[in-house]
């Protein structure tokens, strides 16, 4: 959520459009947090068919280390880690996703029209996300979350989206407001442009990158949260996701036991997720602003055959042999 | 001086909202304090006993809701807030007054570390790109993505072994009182390493990467090539003209993330049975203790509240821009 | 003529490396004398600012430079290539020698530091010796100079209009008295008559302090004004360099020729209009031969094929005057 | 919570003789609160109250029927079908402050519960208190018989510091008391410490300091008893075996016998095909409870229940009908099969069709967190699949199950039954008539089930109002063969009250071969048990 | 030369724009309304087939009489007539019919075609809302043809990062000539392009003007270009008009010493060497438009000024040559010169 920040100001730069968002993808950060979300979503559906036992099925097993059977070990009633594993990615999956999905389109809602509208209505608007983004989420979340009576993955879902649209409207409000002013809103309004197509269509095209990081940067935030809550036994732990295998890791106290098994592969699953989903945040705010890639060749041979870095301020100098000499015909230089 | 009326007149409305959502989250719940203590004792309390505890907690009077609204601020300016149900009958200050200081102390100044570390690290990154702390970012990405929690366990099974240095839970050693003395601070200390590292280690690359990409940003302004061109040393030019621009929006940043990260923070305490606030809470939320929930969420606002003004005087501090007359 | 400050000798800068680098200063030779005020003018993108970002090696990344010289003359002591230097050489030449004023003075003031810090910064850098109220002296005592009155010292940028911030900065560029200002568009942000005023302040002080100019716009009139001599870059190379008014009356290049023309005159007689067909060329995509010929009115076979080279014109010998020019006449003397 | 000091720190010198016992519950930070009547307090979290305040009668926690143990009464009597009792109260005890108790302070310690609600936690009918010389008197608008072990095993406030108390349910009592052994030296919310009195009307128990330690969690209580730093908690330890007793075999021990409560499958009797006892009875069969005490209660925490009358022994041998003696659970496939048919189920492939043809399915709910009852369910599912019964297990929310249970909107979930001196509190809980609701009423205190049998209630009655012992058992022996027949709740496990302690410095400790009380360092037998305490070298 | 003989397409009577300015927590408790007097009574008229040329220094109000002409800002006092008909529009139908005939060009070529369409996109919408979408194939090169970016294929379908600036700027016109406007108001439609590409968009505007008969409001602060470019250019100062007439007129003999000023300042490539400033001329920065002086604006820096120069404001005093005038007391009858 933090690398946003930098993302606010480069608007300036032209933003995208069709041929260069295929550019995008090409970012190497970006494609590989791409393949690395597309893997988890393949997992999110075909999960259930290719786990190799039922999630929930006991067998004799208990407490097994990883073995060729079951490949991340066993719970203490015999189940299966692995099978768990692929099960749970599409409660995590569905959870991240929709929540995403309800706090980007509040974000929307409440940023575009606080930025577009301006006056009083901005000045209320963004006071309503300021104190969403003051008030801690996750404790609110942990409440809230703990006095619905059942705290099923919608739910969560929609607990966690509703709780944490604020910095994405922000970002977007700053971002509308910059818009706003921009010559090609006003020319569309000189066109005769109504107000809704000019949001729609002149404003929103130019806030994809923006309303794309929010999306990730909440879906990282949302997939934490849900697992956090199934964690500390808050959310309705029946249907499987990695946070609900951690709660029984915890709630069996697989750490004294030192079933490590069973609850490092759901852990690193989540961290992967979401290093997948930063890159994609990396990859998003490179694009939006070039300058925050992380340069190619950085080291340059000089002069003196030293290798140097490229640095502001000081500009290398490289070797003069490189230089093609053009032939060039000059006056004698005139003596003082 | 105009700027900061207004934040503290923003602060004075969200510490009202907050309240307000405080107060009404516990009324829309449907389950009740008792059922969770009986949860608790599991089969070891009665029937007849789960009748004198309403009694007991005062759950069998109604009231409307306005004018438990009326009380509830009347009680919040006495500093009042309530009776904690699972340490009946404990106010709730009391308890938040036992378990604030850890918090404070733990959560406090990690994440104020981790900001000044993390900023620090994130200038030399941003500053000298392509160096090995460029290289570095793809790894504090990733340790970043990490859930606190979960760290914290890994954290607690690889480091806190029995027989380790780093005991694996509690605030200090079970026997000892708490005093300004050496053997308690420093069993205070040593159980307080893991938590902190933990939380450090998830949070620091947050603001690396801020501090990088700001500084990236504020590298290829013109004062900057400026500042070379006037042949000042390269310290000079990092530290009091980029890093110093770089910071003003991080100091910003800060506060606004202090929320999201205070949040992440109590779980470490959970993880690691830290006997802070975010323990409480946890304590709280299993035993539908509404009093202890409400008084852990009041604290919670408005020390990140408080922390915010304070971000918000610190930018005022930095940003001669704001200071403007008027 | 004057002896030369600063000679630029077969200067190449690059944007980045090996195929992918774009090729923004070509073969610029250029010679700058003892006190005088050369112009150089081209449209945008041209590489004005690049030659002068590289000539004190102050390119932001990607830019390198691939070859060439600027063999800087002390005014006492032996000439020395910039591009020779070590970093804290180079650290010590810069601002002592040779400062530079940028286009946007806004943004060459860091916005968090009070004006005086900032002069005092590029005094104590370069004069560590001098004491504390000695260099907040100096500060005031140049500033003065520039019409900005000593009590506006404490204040911050942002405090200061556009006109008074680039005085600032133009105060700030002159306060270790150094032999070469390099000047990139110091007053396209400025309104005309704020331009005037500060030219006007900048030749008074010139005459004072005995310094040389670069300036760099693309403002022909008003470098025609202001210049003793001009350069004119076309896509990275000198197209024509000449005494103001020889360029003015008669320019020899056709690009030269296509920029004045492209000026409506506020005096004198109305005259035709003609401007310049066509869009400036590509950085990444040169046309072959000169650079030029896409939108030359005159050019022929040969402009496409071969790059001509910046000489003395052979139909007028005059040894202050040259041309990048395949058309007759302008070819150089060999 | 436990480093490499801590054994040799607090017990130093164990060599010539350990002065202090450390004992450990896992419940978090602790506030100052020493109030004996409040269950949320330090004190009786930790079960430190039991070192101060002190019962009249001592009984056995695990034994309910053996005669108590004369303690702060010297003698007590039942009259008039347990309507009235009178006690004759010691003489020579002294509060810790110096004063005697007398029997005012025990009158006094009934009437607090008598006026106050929210102290008379087993909601005891008191009628009048008088105090006369030594002796206190009390009767009961109806007969106690039911209650008698919770009236004698009342603790004793002393009169004179509770009546200066504004409001005894809400005071933390910060300076407590009492007449134990003990008094609260220091606390701190990690640890209160407990000093021993310089007298006792009793023999001075060797244990000269007691330390309560309150872990946060049961993981840092669990590595606090393996490294020896905890030497007595009460605490679920998964794979006890590896985590704790393997430690230290020859010194970590555990012993958790059972008391008379037990914990089973309550099932929704109103529901069809469910309102048929054969079909439960079946079900009763296929329970793998051996499996549940293994997997579910790591071997060790809630011990199974073995009799087929659902009473836990050994703590209720003594009430086992004599036609249900040797009578154990056992899982029986064919029996079940039999029963089935006979009752015209039928079994086609791995369905089982009720007598009406269709499917029989069951969902089965706990709450979430509740991992050792969510355990048990993911066993009780498979085993039921034996039968061709389709279980779904629904992990509900707390708040939403405990309605759902009120209600009787369930087909089958695990839950506990009272618990009390008799198995009376066992079938009370699961078979009373008289507290029976329609089903979407809520407010029921048992009868969860909605079990209708007028034959049980006028068991349950006969048996509470009995004026002889005969009359008793009969009743009772009624209410075993209903439990039997129409098995209302499948009973799985016991409730316990045990414990895990350290012989490394203490010895005496009850166990199987002296079963003097339950091993709970939390029950009011944890006083005996100190007492009892001697250190390990002596012997 | 005389500036009166077309017909009036649109004009402007008294026209104001004060822009409240933004109230703080404090000025909550004050009374007084503090606001930018960005405009002030401007009077000014569009002719057919002509162009109008509006001066000034930067931030002396020229766009936003733009905007107020092309009813995008609501105006604080003021008429503006088209053909001589007072039309007052927010937005809605109304606002389109004026838009179909008033149409307004922006200064920067780059950030008023929006990044993410096409040229087709743009040039199809214009033509769209004004109901001109018929043969919509044939009108879209019909507009490329006429801002002479042809052949039309070869533009219609390029997004305007691929066009240079002179391209971006026609697509602007071609736009704003979607509507089929009578009225063009161009606000600096070439000052962000380079000098060699101005003048082709500027010759592509007198063009047009001259082929469609178009009325065209010129903005610039260069006036030299106005004196090219414009028939009739008026000057602007602090919000008020201070001189105005024919644009040879004015920028040959300048009246108001504003203008002078403005014209010595100008760079003179034959003005060669005289670089320093006359002594005679005025210096200072322009006044705060929340607080302008009082009187004539231009008083305080004024090398001319007069005791009644800062109390009362100057009217419009005719000048000898027919059509040109000023707003200086300099001029008053009977005024010593
Ligand atoms: N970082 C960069 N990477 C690649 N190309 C660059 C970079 N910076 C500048 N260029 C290119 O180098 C060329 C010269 O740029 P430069 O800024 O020197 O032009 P200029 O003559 O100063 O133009 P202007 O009048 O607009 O200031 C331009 O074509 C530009 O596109
Ligand atoms: N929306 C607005 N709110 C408040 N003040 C405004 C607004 N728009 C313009 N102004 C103020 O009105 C004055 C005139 O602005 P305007 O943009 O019309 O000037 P301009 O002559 O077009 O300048 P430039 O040459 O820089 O474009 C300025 O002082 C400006 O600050
Ligand atoms: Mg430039
Ligand atoms: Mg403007
Ligand atoms: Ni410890």
């Amino acid at each position: 959520m933090t690398a946003t920040i930098a993302a606010v100001t480069p608007a300036a730069t032209p933003t995208p459009a069709k041929r260069r968002r295929l550019r995008f993808v090409a970012n190497p950060k970006a494609a590989t947090g791409l393949v690395v979300l597309a893997f988890f979503c393949l997992i999110a559906i075909i999960g259930k068919w290719i786990a190799p036992y039922d999630p929930s099925a006991r067998s004799s097993d208990l407490i097994q280390a990883p073995s060729a059977k079951h490949w991340f070990g066993t719970t203490h009633l015999g189940q299966d880690i692995f099978s768990q594993v692929l099960v749970g990615t599409r409660g995590v999956m569905y959870v991240g996703l929709l929540a995403g999905l309800v706090a980007t389109a509040l974000s929307i809602l409440i940023g575009v029209s606080a930025g577009f509208l301006g006056g009083a209505a901005d000045d209320s608007l963004s006071a309503l996300s300021n104190v969403f983004l003051v008030i801690p989420a996750l404790p609110l979340i942990i409440i809230v979350a703990s006095t619905i009576p059942s705290a099923g993955d919608l739910m969560v879902a929609l607990v966690i989206g509703f709780t944490s649209w604020a910095w994405g409207a922000r970002v977007l409000r700053a971002q509308t407001l910059s818009l706003r002013r921009r010559d090609y809103v006003e020319a569309a309004r000189a066109t005769g442009e109504s107000t809704w197509r000019i949001i729609t269509f002149e404003i929103m095209p130019n806030l994809t990158a923006i309303i794309a990081s929010g999306f990730v940067g909440t879906v990282i935030f949302a997939v934490m949260s849900e697992i956090t809550l199934a964690f500390i036994g808050i959310s309705t732990i029946s249907e499987w996701n990695w946070g609900t295998i951690l709660f029984w890791a915890q709630s069996q106290q697989a750490l004294a036991q030192g079933a490590w098994w069973w609850f490092v592969p759901a852990g690193l699953a989540i961290a992967i997720l979401g290093t997948a989903l930063s890159l994609i945040n990396f990859g998003i705010d490179e694009f939006v602003s070039p300058r925050l890639r992380s340069s190619g060749h950085t080291r340059v041979k000089t002069n003196d055959g030293h290798s140097v870095r490229m640095r502001v301020g000081f500009t290398p100098v490289l070797s003069s042999k490189q230089a093609p000499a053009t032939p060039v015909v000059r006056r004698k230089e005139n003596a003082a | 001086m105009k700027f900061l009326f207004q934040r503290i007149a923003f602060y004075i409305f969200t510490a009202w909202a907050a309240l307000t959502i405080n107060f009404f989250i516990p009324r829309l719940i449907p389950g009740d304090p008792v059922t969770s203590l009986m949860a608790k004792y599991q089969g070891q309390m009665s029937t007849e006993a789960i009748q004198s505890l309403y009694v007991l907690f005062g759950l069998d009077k109604h009231q409307s809701v306005w004018s438990q609204y009326v009380a509830y601020w009347g009680q919040i300016f006495h500093g009042d807030l309530g009776l904690s149900f699972t340490f009946f009958p404990t106010p709730v200050s009391e308890v938040l007054k036992q378990s604030l200081p850890w918090t404070i102390a733990l959560v406090g100044i990690t994440t104020f570390a981790s900001f000044m570390i993390g900023t620090s690290l994130g200038v030399i990154a941003g500053w000298r790109r392509g160096s090995i702390m460029d290289g570095l970012l793809p790894v504090t990405t990733f340790l970043s993505s990490i859930p606190y929690f979960w760290l914290g366990l890994l954290a607690i099974t690889l480091l806190a072994g029995p027989g380790s240095f780093f005991p694996s839970s509690g605030g200090y050693e079970p026997g000892l009182v708490p005093s300004w003395t050496g053997s308690f601070i420093g069993s205070a200390i040593q159980h307080s390493l893991l938590p902190a590292l933990t939380i450090l280690i998830s949070s620091v690359s947050g603001w690396i990467l801020t501090m990088r990409n700001m500084m990236v940003t504020v590298a290829s302004e013109d004062y900057i090539t400026v500042a070379h061109a006037k042949g000042l040393s390269e310290r000079r030019v990092m530290v009091s003209y980029a890093a110093r621009n770089a910071l003003l929006p991080n100091v910003s940043g800060f506060a606004l993330s202090l929320g999201f990260i205070v949040g992440g923070t109590l779980l470490v305490e959970i993880v690691f049975s830290y006997p802070g606030i975010g323990y409480n809470l946890f304590q709280a939320v299993g035993a539908k203790d509404y009093p202890l929930m409400q008084g852990v969420f009041l604290v919670i606002t408005l020390s990140v509240l408080l922390a915010n003004l304070l971000a918000d005087v610190a930018y005022l501090l930095l940003d001669p821009r704001t200071r403007k007359e008027g | 003529m004057t002896r030369p400050v600063l000679e630029i000798k077969n200067f190449h800068v690059d944007y980045g490396l090996g195929d992918e680098s774009v090729q923004a200063v070509r073969d610029v030779t250029l010679t700058l004398h003892r006190g005088e005020v050369l112009g150089l003018a081209g449209e945008s993108g041209s590489g004005k600012s690049t030659l002068a970002y590289g000539v004190t090696r102050l390119l932001p990344p990607p830019g390198v430079i691939s070859g060439g010289s600027v063999i800087y003359h002390p005014p006492n002591g032996d000439p020395y290539d910039v591009m020779a230097l070590t970093d804290s050489e180079l650290r010590e030449f810069r601002w002592a020698e040779t400062s530079i004023v940028f286009q946007g003075a806004m943004n060459s003031l860091n916005p968090v530091h009070k004006v005086s810090t900032q002069m005092v910064d590029a005094i104590k850098a370069h004069e560590p010796q001098l004491s504390p109220q000695a260099r907040i002296a100096r500060a005031q005592e140049i500033l003065k100079l520039v019409g900005i009155s000593a009590d506006r010292m404490d204040a911050y940028p942002h405090q200061l209009s556009g006109g008074m911030r680039q005085r600032v900065m133009i105060g700030m560029a002159l306060v270790l008295e150094p032999q070469v200002v390099i000047m990139d568009e110091p007053t396209t942000a400025l309104d005309v008559v704020m331009q005037r005023q500060i030219l006007a302040e900048l030749v008074e002080l010139r005459e004072r302090l005995g310094f040389s100019v670069l300036f760099i716009t693309h403002d022909l009139s008003l470098l025609v004004e202001f210049s003793d001599r001009i350069a004119i870059m076309y896509g990275g190379r000198i197209v024509e360099e000449a005494r103001s008014a020889d360029l003015y009356r008669d320019s020899l290049h056709p690009y030269s020729e296509g920029l004045l023309k492209s000026f409506p005159a506020l005096r004198g007689p109305r005259r035709e209009l003609a401007g310049i067909p066509g869009s400036p060329p590509d950085l990444r995509g040169m046309p072959s031969g000169c650079a030029f010929h896409p939108r030359c009115p005159q050019a022929f076979d040969r402009c496409s094929d071969e790059i001509p080279v910046l000489g003395i014109p052979s139909a007028r010998n005059d040894p202050d005057r040259s041309v990048a020019c395949w058309l007759p006449g302008r070819v150089p003397v060999s | 919570a436990c480093s490499n000091g801590d054994g040799t720190k607090t017990n130093s010198g164990s060599s010539t003789g350990a002065t202090v016992l450390n004992i450990g519950m896992p419940n978090g930070p602790q506030t100052e609160n020493h109030n004996p009547f409040l269950g949320s307090s330090a004190g009786a979290s930790l079960g430190y109250r039991w070192m101060i305040f002190e019962p009249l009668v001592m009984i056995n926690g695990i034994k309910p029927t053996e005669p108590g143990k004369p303690w702060l009464a010297t003698e007590w009597k039942w009259d008039a079908n347990y309507t009235k009792l009178s006690f004759t109260i010691r003489d020579g005890v002294k509060w810790s402050d110096g004063q005697p108790m007398t029997a005012e302070d025990v009158a006094y310690s009934f009437q607090l519960r008598k006026d106050h609600d929210g102290l008379n936690q087993d909601a005891i009918p008191y009628g009048s208190i008088t105090a006369t010389g030594n002796k206190v008197d009390l009767t009961f608008p109806r007969s106690q018989f039911v209650n008698q072990n919770k009236i004698l095993t009342v603790f004793v406030v002393p009169k004179h510091q509770w009546s200066t108390l504004k409001d005894p349910t809400q005071d933390p009592l910060k300076s407590p008391i009492g007449t134990g052994p003990y008094t609260v030296k220091s606390f701190t919310p990690q640890t209160t410490t407990l000093t021993l009195r310089d007298s006792y009307w009793q023999d001075l128990p060797k244990v000269k300091e007691l330390r309560y330690t309150s872990y946060n969690d049961n993981n840092a209580q669990t590595t606090a008893l393996a490294n020896g730093s905890s030497e007595w908690s009460f605490v679920f330890v998964p794979n006890v075996k590896a985590v704790y007793q393997d430690k230290d075999p020859k010194n970590h021990k555990l012993w958790f016998p059972a008391n008379l409560g037990i914990h089973g499958l309550w099932i929704n009797t109103t529901k069809k095909p469910f309102d048929n006892p054969a079909l439960r009875r079946a079900m009763n069969m296929v329970v793998n409870r051996d499996d549940i005490f293994q997997q579910g209660e790591a071997g060790y925490f809630y011990p199974k229940i073995e009799s087929v009358t659902g009473i836990p022994t050994p703590a209720g041998e003594s009430f086992i009908a004599p036609e249900y003696k040797d009578k154990n659970h056992s899982v029986d496939l064919d029996g079940a099969k039999k029963e089935l048919s006979d009752a015209g189920f039928k079994l086609e492939g791995d369905v089982l069709k009720d007598p009406t043809g269709k499917p029989v399915t069951i969902t089965l709910t706990d709450p979430a967190g509740w991992s050792d009852y969510q355990t048990d369910l993911e066993i009780i599912k498979d085993n039921l699949s034996t039968i061709g019964i389709k279980a779904t297990i629904d992990k509900a929310n707390q708040d939403a199950w405990f309605k759902n249970i009120d209600t009787g909107n369930f087909d089958a979930a695990m839950h506990w039954t009272n618990g009390g001196a008799t198995p009376f509190d066992i079938y009370q809980n699961i078979m009373d008539g008289k507290i029976l609701k329609p089903v979407g009423k809520a407010g029921v205190s048992g009868n969860y089930g909605r079990f209708n049998s007028p034959e049980a209630t006028k068991a349950l009655d006969q048996y509470a109002n009995a004026a002889d012992d005969a009359t008793r058992t009969a009743a009772l022996n009624t209410l075993q063969k209903i439990m039997v027949e129409q098995m209302p709740v499948i009973p799985t496990s016991a409730s316990n009250v045990g414990g895990l302690y350290s012989t490394k410095n203490w010895v005496g400790w009850p166990d199987e071969q002296n079963q003097y009380g339950p091993a709970q360092p939390t029950q009011q037998n944890a006083l005996q048990i100190i007492l009892n305490l001697k250190p390990a070298g002596s012997q | 030369m005389t500036v009166t003989e077309t017909e009036v397409v649109l004009e402007a009577e008294g026209l104001t724009k004060h822009f409240p300015v933004r109230r703080g927590v404090r000025d909550l408790l004050s009374r007084e309304h503090k606001v930018v007097h960005a405009v002030d009574d401007i009077k000014l008229t569009l002719r057919r087939g002509r162009v109008t040329a509006l001066v000034g220094e930067s931030g002396s109000g020229k766009s936003t009489v733009a905007r107020l002409m092309a009813q995008l800002y609501g105006r604080t006092a003021g008429e503006i007539r088209l053909h001589g008909e007072s039309i007052t529009v927010r937005g809605g139908r109304k606002f389109r019919a004026y838009a179909r005939r008033v149409q307004m060009i922006f200064q920067d070529p780059f950030a008023s075609l929006n990044p993410t369409h096409t040229v087709r996109y743009h040039l199809t919408r214009a033509l769209k809302i004004h109901g001109r979408a018929g043969d919509l194939e044939q009108n879209l090169r019909n507009l490329l043809d006429q801002v002479q970016l042809t052949p039309p294929e070869r533009y219609l379908d390029k997004f305007p990062h691929e066009l240079s600036g002179g391209q971006r700027q026609r697509v602007s016109i071609a736009r704003a000539l979607g509507a089929d406007p009578e009225a063009l108001l161009a606000d600096e439609p070439v000052s962000m392009l380079d000098v060699s590409i101005r003048l082709g968009v500027l010759n592509l505007l007198r063009d047009l003007k001259e082929r469609l008969n178009l009325a065209i409001l010129y903005i610039t602060h260069d006036i030299a270009s106005a004196r090219y470019f414009a028939d009739e250019t008026l000057v602007m100062y602090a919000g008020r008009l201070v001189e105005g007439g024919d644009s040879e007129t004015v920028t040959q003999n300048p009246a108001h010493p504003y203008t002078q000023l403005l014209i010595d300042s100008a760079p003179d490539p034959d003005r060669l060497g005289e670089l320093s400033r006359p002594e005679d001329q005025a210096g200072g920065e322009p006044p705060s438009l929340i607080a302008p002086p009082t009187g004539c604006r231009f008083h305080p820096r004024c090398v001319h000024a007069m005791p009644k120069c800062s109390t009362d404001l100057p009217p419009r005093f005719e000048l000898p040559v027919q059509g040109h005038w000023a707003a200086c007391w300099l001029y008053e009858e009977g005024a010593a010169k």
